[in-house]
């Protein structure tokens, strides 16, 4: 058991014993060796159940919506990318910061869990593209940070490399790479069920009535669908890369959101989301003297 | 049994393809899934694939009929479908059986659906034996033989460089006779199949289940649940669909798409309310349809242990965990 | 359908295929410019449809992509000019907004001449003509949109 | 099925000549939910409006669509010709085929497809149409006056004398504000208080108005005709129903401090009124400095009260008052010249601000109207103005025009030729400003008959040289550099907004400009009224004014408000935004975009799983919305829609243009 | 600590007292200098007048070699200075800018290290307490007027250093040793660089007012930080005296040398004898050159 999972056992079992906390929000190991699945612990003795490793992908504060009225704290592990949804999440008026206890866990980086498949455990797993750009492994925002924080990397990640290539094409060499990739969409929203930006109690897209979009999957609602939700993320995005990660379409949406959030903050400066709750979405305000050349 | 070295597969399926519209696994960088024979392709012949077969009979979105409203009537007209016999080749054991619960689904219980129909009549399955099952697959602990697949047309076996034919059907038996010339006969015994990683006792599972409607199991069963709906259009036997219409005016066309029992509008009416309101109920609904309301239906589970909702979970939700879950919970 | 399709048709079509586009035009100020274009009988291409709403702000994206799934060749959104918006701060969202969405089409391989947005205050009648005039040269010359079209 | 009427009209031919107007009707009669459809010569005509009105009765409509003009020229004729039909006015569209097609498309087959296409739109979007409703809100007719100078004395006193109550509440303990500092005004130099202090007296004594001095704005609550303002009456120290103002406690008031009023150039006691003519003329104590206060010994104020006013114990009190209406008159600040290390850092005691210089020529002033040199009480010779100081400064000042200082400087310098006979009076300036009746007069007058000497140019440097000030510039007119020694340098210093002009602005919730400057709602035609209905700006607050400026706007705030207040009630318009609270997540974003502030959380409770469970909800408020829709497009889940605009209505008329 | 020093031209020849005194002063205050070795012009005055690249490329070539040392740069002259802080902003102004500069001076040059005047190096680096602590001469009595002129403090956004219209820095050194800065307004007048040799009725006229100044100030001398400065305020003095009808007798130093006095070094050490208006004589009269007990350089 690594050191990282010992803490977290002991700062776990802490809170809940001292009642402090009734529920605590983790990570565990289940039957494959190279998941790490979210796990509810409100019982002292499911605390052994906690575990931290290199595929703990999940971004727990997508839960904490859920639990909006538990009774009670409620003990949270984030990582840098799930602190800045902590952030967002606030500024969403989605959670109450007093009902949370934040535990930072600075990130390694993680390991891609589909070049695991097929392997033994212990095998030589590629690290998660998601991983590759990330600014803010350390978190942003915590009660208590269990470890010593890690210093940020700056490699070049493929997702840049794409969006590079793709801003070097044709429009209709780029129109054709996309109708490429929206055609695979099997539409099941997992890229917006598991992004702590899509915060909606009911997603545009799931309405009858405006008649955003149709329900028929094909290539134009598809591209309306994930156009729209680029527009609805913009701003607001912590780029944690789990929308690509759970495509299973493998759809390359961080490219996307990417693209926008450089080009937001080209336009209008750096605004990185989830980092300051006082700084308001990027298009939840102005400045005089935006850009507007195209005038 | 009847060989062709691997080598030489592609001849054959060009070869048929002169006759039948051929469905072969072809895996891309980005997702495996079953596309029609091209030449140059290459047919994959390890694991199975992402995308299950099923919309093959049942598309993801299939036009039905289209309509023009004249006055006070309303003009009907059907979508002429100009459907091909097809040979889809190299369909796993999980996925046969699949196969199977669509059938009894669109087939029988006095109603045929005709948009199933037309494709399954005219539909040849060769299905493939498994050697090496993939980390998420159980199917042996649901009963199937990975090896033989049933209700296929042609059981293929993987004999390390060569490919062997057995012919299961009359069907089978015409097709094979039908490319004769490319098959060598051989004496070979197929590859036994290594072990499984997973495996799920479902013993007495739906008849537990009748009982626990209401128990607590399923709060915390659902709580990572994200609602969304990958496991079900991954699903080989997930068959639940909306009608739904395009509508242009004073005229348009009305057509089926997928649906998904975890998408929170899925069983919501007109006036917003909904009887399964949170994902409780939802995730319940889903496991209680494929280890129980099928079973007590039809007398099957509609799960092959084919492991797709196990690799593509986004929280890591393990239906074999939830049997073991069901199985240890006091009634 | 595939670009060499699409290129063919575009070729094909070209001699006398017209454009449709649409202008969301703000109640205070382009609608107002629009109508003192009327009132001055500037002549302009018939190919526009103008869309009244209160104020620039009121332009959702997602009424423009939605335009182009149903067969509009180009959108123009139009208000006051900075400073001037009857809402006070409606164009600056607008600004903003455009701006992204403008990128992100550009992104997605839509031409971005397909998609623009000008400020014409209700005193410019005669921008209003020259606005129109020159995005649907634009987008003549452009040919018929296929892309983002919902082709069913 | 909706029963949709279509009414095309020529418009004599104004329409006619390039629209084939019957055609347009009968193509229109096919569209989807249209029963009747039909071409009239001048539908808004009272036989046109006829025409509508028995269609609308005979074909049982219960929506129409006219296609004629533009909606801004008829819009309203139609919408009352429909409420005579007994039908909601709401549920009518006009498709404009006149201003936006048969006036700029020539070409008739063209033109008569572009109105086909419009009228198309109009009927898909009248088919989504539901009927909207005016309501009303009470107004309460009371208003509050900020700020206490000549602009909030002009505005209430216009307000009282048509009948309304209104409250000036000003922070110092007197009125009268700057203006109350000038020794004279430009450009007929008669005397500031001599003009002032009348009006100050008629505030006092006016019936309708209360004073509320040495009091500040707590909060302020509510919408327009219904603003709950909170108000804290700072602890004056003094029970101001028995002061009778005779001056004894502060002649006999040990602590002597520098005068805030006669800007450091003076002293006061620390029992006080900030001015002699001050209204009330009631003391406050200023309590930092009191030795009372400090040291808990002296007393020397309430032992000689004869009247037993003066009183320790207060403390601050709040009180909450509702208004019909707000002006904002909180006056300006003046530049900070400090940053000028040229002009010497305000470190030398004989650079001096045109305010200050106000005081040194005021008779009740200081030196009583003596020009003194700060710094050794000498007569000063030779004094150079600096104009331009803080303003018109991109790099370390304002880059506005601060507007009054061309002015200003002129009256200093030609007081200063009238006081000081053997005097020089030195103007560095940039340009000369003089727009406004009699201005241009007044500045020639300093230059031809009081020898006033301008020389256009920046200055470099100030130095200090024995009791001299060296003033090095250039003289950009003849390319030469000018070194003067001088006695004393006036600074023209611009004038800048509070600096806590933006507090109060989102006290109030109104906007303000990069300066801190209050944003009028339109910088032409809505130049008193700020985007928060109710709230108008009156004075310097809104930018640099002089008087007469200033008592102007002070003057149409009060018609403003006088207007608002002559109503019982305010029709709101029924074309704003609405929340669906079943979709509303609360996250709060809309809140922010919109400009009116009229947006806000509200919580509400619902049952969930049999539970009663709370959560926020956005909440419109009637009042304030003006309609923009801005929130619906910050809305991603689309529960804030704008009425008469809808997400679904758009939607439609977009698909309809498509088909 | 460790800085690379760059003398420049004007240290090796009109200004050699002030390269003298610097190195001088430098060692007893723990400064180690490193001179960049191969150093070139900074292209002062004429190659910004000629070729805005060439005026960039000049200064470059030798911060370059000062980053591969990995050091902060020392710059005594004012005009050195000014050159070398222009082009530091302008590389970290622009990406564009810093690529053609690598490329014509064949050296990666990123700004990563600060360019630092003498001034800033003894107040900021050092330290004033540390300079106080050192003292052994302290120069009670001396009243001196600081003389910054126009290039050391400005354009402010460039130079980043001291108040633009009332620097102090040389001020707070000469307090630190004991003498006594006076407060007069010609702190940054400029001094008329070339113009009293090229045009002297202006160039002439600007001395002159100096000098008049520091006298009205009361200063006995006057101490400056810049070469250029100091070869017009003490070459021409006797020139405009004599147009004047009088003497103004004020000797001018530069800081260095003052500091190196009162730090107890001989006024030879730090070239104080090669002044046109006699510093020695002078400093002699006020009591300054007696010998003094514990000095800490014995060359």
């Amino acid at each position: 058991m690594n050191q990282h999972t010992v803490k977290m056992r002991e700062l776990a079992r802490e809170l809940l014993s001292s009642g402090q906390v009734s529920l605590v929000l983790g990570w565990e190991k289940g039957n494959l060796w190279y998941k790490s699945p979210p796990v509810f612990i409100s019982r002292v003795e499911d605390v052994e159940k906690l575990i931290f490793d290199e595929f703990c992908h999940n971004n727990l504060a997508k839960y904490l919506m859920d639990l909006v009225h538990h009774s009670g704290k409620i003990a949270v592990f984030v990582k840098g990318c799930d602190s800045r949804a902590i952030n967002r999440l606030l500024q969403d008026n989605q959670i109450k910061r007093e009902k949370l206890y934040i535990i930072g866990v600075p990130c390694p980086g993680l390991k891609d869990p589909d070049d695991a498949v097929g392997k033994k455990q212990g095998a030589e797993v590629k690290n998660s593209a998601k991983c590759a750009t990330c600014s803010y492994p350390n978190p942003v925002v915590y009660d208590a940070l269990l470890w010593e924080t890690v210093p940020v990397n700056t490699t070049k990640a493929p997702v840049e490399e794409l969006i590079a290539k793709l801003d070097s094409m044709t429009p209709d060499e780029r129109y054709a790479y996309w109708t490429e990739q929206f055609s695979r969409c099997i539409r099941c929203f997992a890229c917006r069920n598991v992004c702590p930006a899509c915060n909606c109690r009911e997603c545009c897209f799931d309405q009858a009535e405006p008649d955003w979009l149709g329900k028929a999957n094909n290539l134009s609602e598809n591209q309306f669908m994930q156009m729209t939700r680029a527009m609805h993320v913009a701003g607001r995005c912590i780029e944690c890369g789990e929308c690509e990660r759970v495509c299973p379409m493998n759809i390359p949406l961080m490219a996307i959101n990417k693209k926008v959030a450089r080009d937001i903050a080209e336009l209008f400066g750096e605004c990185a989301a989830g980092l300051d709750l006082e700084k308001r979405p990027p298009l939840g305000h102005f400045d005089l003297n935006d850009p507007e050349k195209f005038m | 049994m009847k060989t062709i070295v691997k080598s030489r597969l592609a001849e054959l399926l060009q070869t048929m393809a002169q006759d039948f519209r051929v469905l072969v696994p072809v895996k891309s960088e980005t997702v495996s899934q079953f596309v029609p024979w091209q030449e140059g392709l290459t047919v994959n012949l390890e694991g199975n694939t992402v995308l299950p077969p099923k919309d093959i009979f049942f598309p993801q979105t299939e036009k039905m009929y289209k309509f023009k409203v004249k006055g006070s009537s309303v003009d009907i007209e059907e979508f002429a479908e100009d459907v091909q016999k097809q040979v889809i080749f190299g369909i796993r054991s999980c996925d046969m059986q699949s196969i199977d619960c669509l059938d009894k689904v669109f087939l029988t219980k006095g109603y045929e659906d005709t948009f199933y129909k037309t494709k399954r009549d005219k539909t040849l399955l060769v299905a493939l034996a498994c050697t090496k099952p993939q980390d998420t697959c159980f199917c042996e602990s649901l009963g199937l033989n990975p090896l033989e697949a049933s209700g296929a047309d042609i059981q293929v076996y993987d004999l390390g460089d060569a490919l062997g034919f057995v012919a299961k059907t009359p069907e089978g038996e015409e097709l094979l006779a039908k490319y004769a010339s490319l098959f060598t006969e051989v004496n070979a015994v197929p590859q036994k199949v290594e072990g499984f990683n997973l495996k799920a006792e479902v013993a007495g599972i739906p008849e537990k289940l009748a009982k626990m409607f209401d128990h607590p199991i399923w709060d915390e069963v659902s709580q990572k649940c994200l609602g969304c709906g990958a496991c079900a259009y991954l699903c080989p036997t997930c068959h639940c669909f909306d009608i739904s219409g395009n509508v242009k005016a004073d005229q348009g066309y009305k057509f089926r798409c997928w649906d998904c029992c975890m998408f929170s509008e899925y069983t919501r009416m007109a006036g917003g309310h909904n009887p399964r309101p949170s994902k409780k109920e939802r995730v319940r609904n889903r496991f209680m349809h494929k280890l129980y309301y099928f079973q007590e239906r039809y007398g099957q589970l509609l799960c092959t242990g084919c492991g797709r909702c196990i690799a593509k979970c986004p929280v890591g939700m393990d239906i074999t965990a939830i049997i073991e879950k069901i199985k240890e919970a006091e009634v | 359908m595939s670009i060499e399709a699409v290129k063919a048709d575009k070729a094909a079509s070209q001699e006398n295929w017209e454009p449709k586009i649409l202008v969301f035009a703000c109640n205070w100020c382009t609608y107002a410019g629009a109508d003192l274009a009327g009132l001055s009988r500037l002549q302009y291409p018939p190919n526009v449809r103008i869309l009244r709403v209160p104020c620039s702000g009121r332009v959702n994206p997602q009424f423009v992509i939605r335009a182009f799934q149903k067969g509009i060749d180009g959108v123009l959104v139009a208000g006051c000019h900075p400073g001037d918006c009857h809402y006070a701060t409606g164009n600056y969202f607008t600004r903003r907004r455009y701006l992204v969405m403008q990128r992100l089409l550009e992104f997605m391989g839509m031409d971005p001449a397909r998609f623009q947005a000008r400020w014409i205050s209700g005193s410019e009648g005669p921008k209003f003509q020259q606005v129109v005039t020159q995005l649907t040269q634009d987008i003549k010359a452009l040919g018929p949109n296929r892309k983002l079209r919902d082709m069913e | 099925m909706k029963r949709v009427g279509v009414f095309i009209c020529h418009c004599g031919t104004n329409i006619a000549h390039t629209v084939d107007c019957e055609k347009v009707a009968k193509t229109a009669a096919e569209f989807p939910h249209v029963v009747f459809s039909t071409d009239y010569k001048y539908m808004c005509s009272e036989p046109g409006q006829m025409v509508i009105k028995n269609a609308i009765k005979e074909h049982k409509l219960d929506r129409i669509v006219v296609a004629s003009c533009s909606p801004r020229m008829h819009e309203p004729t139609f919408r009352k010709c429909m409420e005579s039909a007994g039908l909601n006015p709401y549920l009518m569209e006009m498709a404009n085929i006149r201003e936006h097609c048969s006036w700029v498309h020539p070409d008739k087959e063209k033109g008569t497809e572009k109105a086909i296409d419009l009228v198309k739109m109009a009927v898909a979007k009248v088919v989504k149409n539901t009927p909207l409703t005016r309501s009303s809100i009470p107004i309460h007719k009371r208003a509050l006056v900020i700020g206490g100078g000549i602009a909030g004395i002009q505005a209430a006193l216009d307000i009282a004398d048509a009948g309304y109550v209104v409250d000036i509440v000003e922070k110092e303990p007197s009125i009268g504000g700057r203006m109350a500092q000038v020794d004279k005004t430009f450009p007929t130099l008669d005397c500031s208080a001599c003009i002032l202090t009348p009006k100050m007296v008629d505030a006092a004594q006016h019936p309708n108005i209360n004073l509320v001095t040495y009091s500040e704005i707590e909060k302020v609550e509510g919408y327009v005709g219904n603003f709950e303002v909170t108000i804290r009456h700072k602890a004056r120290s003094v029970d101001v129903s028995k002061c009778t103002g005779c001056g004894t406690c502060w002649e006999k008031c040990p602590t002597k401090v520098a005068s805030e009023f006669e800007l450091g150039l003076g002293t006061r006691k620390a029992i006080y009124t900030p001015f002699p003519q001050a209204v009330p003329n009631k003391p406050v104590i200023d309590r930092d400095n009191c030795r009372y206060f400090k040291t808990g010994k002296c007393m020397v104020c309430q032992k000689l009260c004869p009247t037993g006013a003066v009183d320790y114990t207060q403390e601050d009190q709040l009180e909450t008052i509702r208004y019909g209406a707000i002006v904002v008159a909180t006056g300006f600040d003046l530049f900070d010249h400090s940053v000028y290390g040229e002009y010497g850092y305000g470190k030398y005691p004989d650079v001096i601000t045109g305010l200050q210089f106000e005081r040194l020529i005021n008779a009740s002033g200081p030196t009583a109207g003596k020009i003194k040199r700060p710094s050794d009480h000498k007569e000063p010779k030779t004094i150079v103005f600096i104009k331009c100081v803080g303003s018109r400064d991109e790099a370390k000042g304002k880059p506005y025009c601060s507007k009054t200082c061309c002015m200003y400087t002129a009256k200093h310098a030609t007081l200063v030729k009238e006081k000081i006979k053997d005097s020089q009076a030195i103007v560095f300036y940039m340009d000369v400003r003089t727009p406004g009746k009699n201005y241009e007069e007044f500045y020639q007058r300093a230059v031809d008959e009081y020898g006033v000497q301008y020389v256009r140019g920046r200055v470099s440097k100030i130095y200090q040289k024995g009791d001299k000030l060296i003033v090095k510039g250039e003289d950009t007119l003849l390319g030469k550099q000018v070194e003067v020694e001088a006695d004393m340098v006036v600074l023209a210093t611009a004038m800048v907004a509070r600096s806590d002009a933006g507090d109060l602005a989102r006290k109030v919730g109104f906007s303000y400009d990069q300066h801190d400057f209050f944003t009028e709602a339109h910088p032409k035609l809505r130049p008193v009224e700020t985007h928060t209905a109710g709230v108008y700006l009156a004075g310097a607050c809104q930018g640099p004014k002089d008087i007469p400026d200033s008592v102007s706007q002070a003057s149409a705030a009060a018609a403003k408000v006088c207007g608002l207040l002559s109503k019982n009630e305010m029709a709101t318009e029924p074309i704003i935004s609405a929340v669906n609270e079943s979709i509303c997540s609360g996250c709060g974003l809309c809140i922010s975009i919109c400009p009116y502030k009229a947006i806000d959380l509200k919580t509400i409770t619902e049952r969930v799983h049999g539970k009663m469970l709370e959560r926020q909800v956005a909440a419109v408020n009637s009042g304030l919305c003006q309609g923009c829709g801005a929130c619906t497009v910050a809305c991603r889940s689309s529960a804030l829609n704008l009425r008469g605009f809808t997400n679904e209505q758009i939607l439609a008329e977009v698909d309809a243009l498509c088909l | 600590m460790k800085l690379a020093y760059y003398p420049g031209c004007s240290l090796s020849t009109t200004g050699i007292e002030y390269n003298m005194s610097t190195l001088a002063v430098a060692r007893t205050l723990g400064l180690d200098l490193w001179e960049i070795p191969e150093w070139n012009c900074c292209g002062a005055s004429s190659a910004h007048l000629t070729n805005h690249l060439l005026a960039l490329a000049l200064p470059a070539r030798n911060l370059a070699i000062a980053e591969e040392a990995g050091l902060d740069v020392a710059v005594p002259c004012a005009a050195c200075f000014a050159r070398f802080k222009a082009t530091e902003a302008a590389v970290k102004d622009s990406a564009e800018t810093r690529a053609t500069i690598e490329e014509v001076i064949g050296r990666k040059y990123e700004a990563k290290y600060t360019v630092k005047s003498l001034l800033d190096v003894f107040v900021n680096t050092v330290g004033l307490s540390q300079i106080k602590t050192l003292v052994n001469r302290p120069l009670e009595g001396l009243k001196v007027a600081p003389y910054y002129g126009c290039l050391l403090v400005r354009p402010h956004k460039i130079t980043q250093f001291d108040d633009p219209e009332d620097p102090v820095t040389i001020d707070q050194i000469m307090s630190a040793i004991g003498a006594e800065p006076v407060y007069w307004g010609y702190k940054t007048e400029c001094c008329g660089a070339a113009h009293p040799t090229v045009v002297p009725e202006v160039g002439l006229k600007m001395l002159k007012s100096i000098y008049q100044g520091a006298r009205d100030a009361g200063a006995d001398c006057i101490v400056t930080a810049c070469p250029l400065c100091l070869t017009n305020l003490d070459m021409r003095q006797k020139e405009v005296g004599e147009q004047n009808n009088t003497q103004y007798n004020l000797p001018v130093f530069y800081f260095t040398e003052l500091v190196g006095l009162a730090l107890g070094h001989d006024p030879h050490t730090l070239g104080i004898d090669k002044h046109f208006v006699d510093a020695l004589a002078f400093l002699k009269n006020k009591g300054f050159l007696n010998p003094v007990q514990n000095r800490r350089d014995s060359e």
